[in-house]
């Protein structure tokens, strides 16, 4: 399936990109996607606490994936 | 009523209403660009947003504001993109029947908005290098 | 830095200013006429103040203020004489680095002038009569 | 001794008056003068508590008044 996932912030300056499209595994699960993308970075995301969004809602747990959702990796955010 | 923007370009403040006949209290918090940012000097902050989600997020938290607090009316208006030092990247009118309700719920507000709104920073130095502001501010 | 005024006739607001390097925080209260005081309608207030001490007690309580709280700018205007139902009476401007100083020091200066600035309402009632108002309004 | 009294707001209201002059014995005390002042009102500012005021300025204490002294008995104040 494929997955759409933004990225904001540290993110973005991690990847150096806005966005990022990853063809995963049926079944997959936010958390597993979350674990990805922390291997991707290559240690840049560390100390970064992640909060994740699907379809641009806040999820309490975590969720499997559907195809064509879109994922965000929130980092703190810095509003105001 | 609600009423939320999130916008590029210098806020336009909401204008002077004397036509009120109950509320004794209008709140107004401006916030502005310091011209330092976590100890760096900077020359301007860059405001990101996750479109769409942000904007949704500010208004669920209108509405949250609205029912947690005696409040009549909460306007918001969030600047994105470049903000010079000393320039406003968030107006909010509160108006309220008495002051302490107003004040209460400003400082939820706000202090929520800190929390839950996909927005942020991205410091650009005076040397123009532009990376993100590592913590949220208080 | 500390602007008083105590004056008749509608309060001009103090000036936009996108020039500050340091003030995070700009918390504006306006406070103004309700329709209703202590249950009577009315179509106005008349403010008194003892000319003299009203303006000497203003200027020691942002003093007081400025002392208390971490702000850097306190400016009040207050209006007295007639001021209609929706209409501005007190207009508080404070400037401060981080957001919280600035609401705890509105909230205490806007305590105290109710407890030490010589000023008093009068209610005008719907019929033109002229009264008194009898308590310290909240 | 002559003493200016200002009268505001239910002072006022119950004097029909903005100021009264009086002429008082030397070493009158701003709480006897009080006491004059709430019998001249006639009941009129019994329920109503009042703070002394000599030359403008707030007094924690009674003072003896000095010939010329302005002196106001201030009601409730309600700014803002």
């Amino acid at each position: 399936m494929k997955i759409k996932i933004k990225c904001f912030s540290q993110v973005k300056y991690a990847f150096g990109k806005d966005e990022l499209k990853m063809e995963l595994e049926a079944g997959t699960s936010t958390s597993e996607l979350e674990k990805m993308i922390r291997a991707k970075a290559k240690g840049k995301l560390d100390d970064i606490s992640l909060r994740v969004a699907v379809n641009q809602k806040y999820l309490p747990n975590e969720i499997e994936l559907k195809d064509g959702d879109e994922v965000a990796f929130i980092p703190p955010v810095q509003g105001g | 009523m609600i009423k939320i923007e999130i916008s590029e370009g210098p806020i336009p403040f909401f204008l002077n209403d004397d036509s009120r006949q109950q509320d004794g209290a209008e709140l107004i918090f401006n916030g502005r660009v310091r011209a330092t940012e976590h100890g760096d000097s900077i020359t301007a902050l860059e405001y990101e947003q996750y479109e769409g989600m942000a904007e949704a997020e500010l208004i669920q938290l209108a509405k949250d504001t609205c029912q947690k607090f005696p409040i009549h009316d909460l306007f918001c208006k969030h600047r994105i993109g470049k903000v010079d030092v000393g320039e406003t990247s968030l107006h909010v009118v509160i108006w309220s029947k008495h002051r302490q309700e107003g004040i209460d719920a400003m400082s939820w507000f706000i202090i929520e908005l800190k929390k839950r709104v996909p927005i942020w920073k991205w410091a650009i130095l005076e040397d123009g290098s532009r990376i993100p502001s590592e913590c949220s501010h208080d």
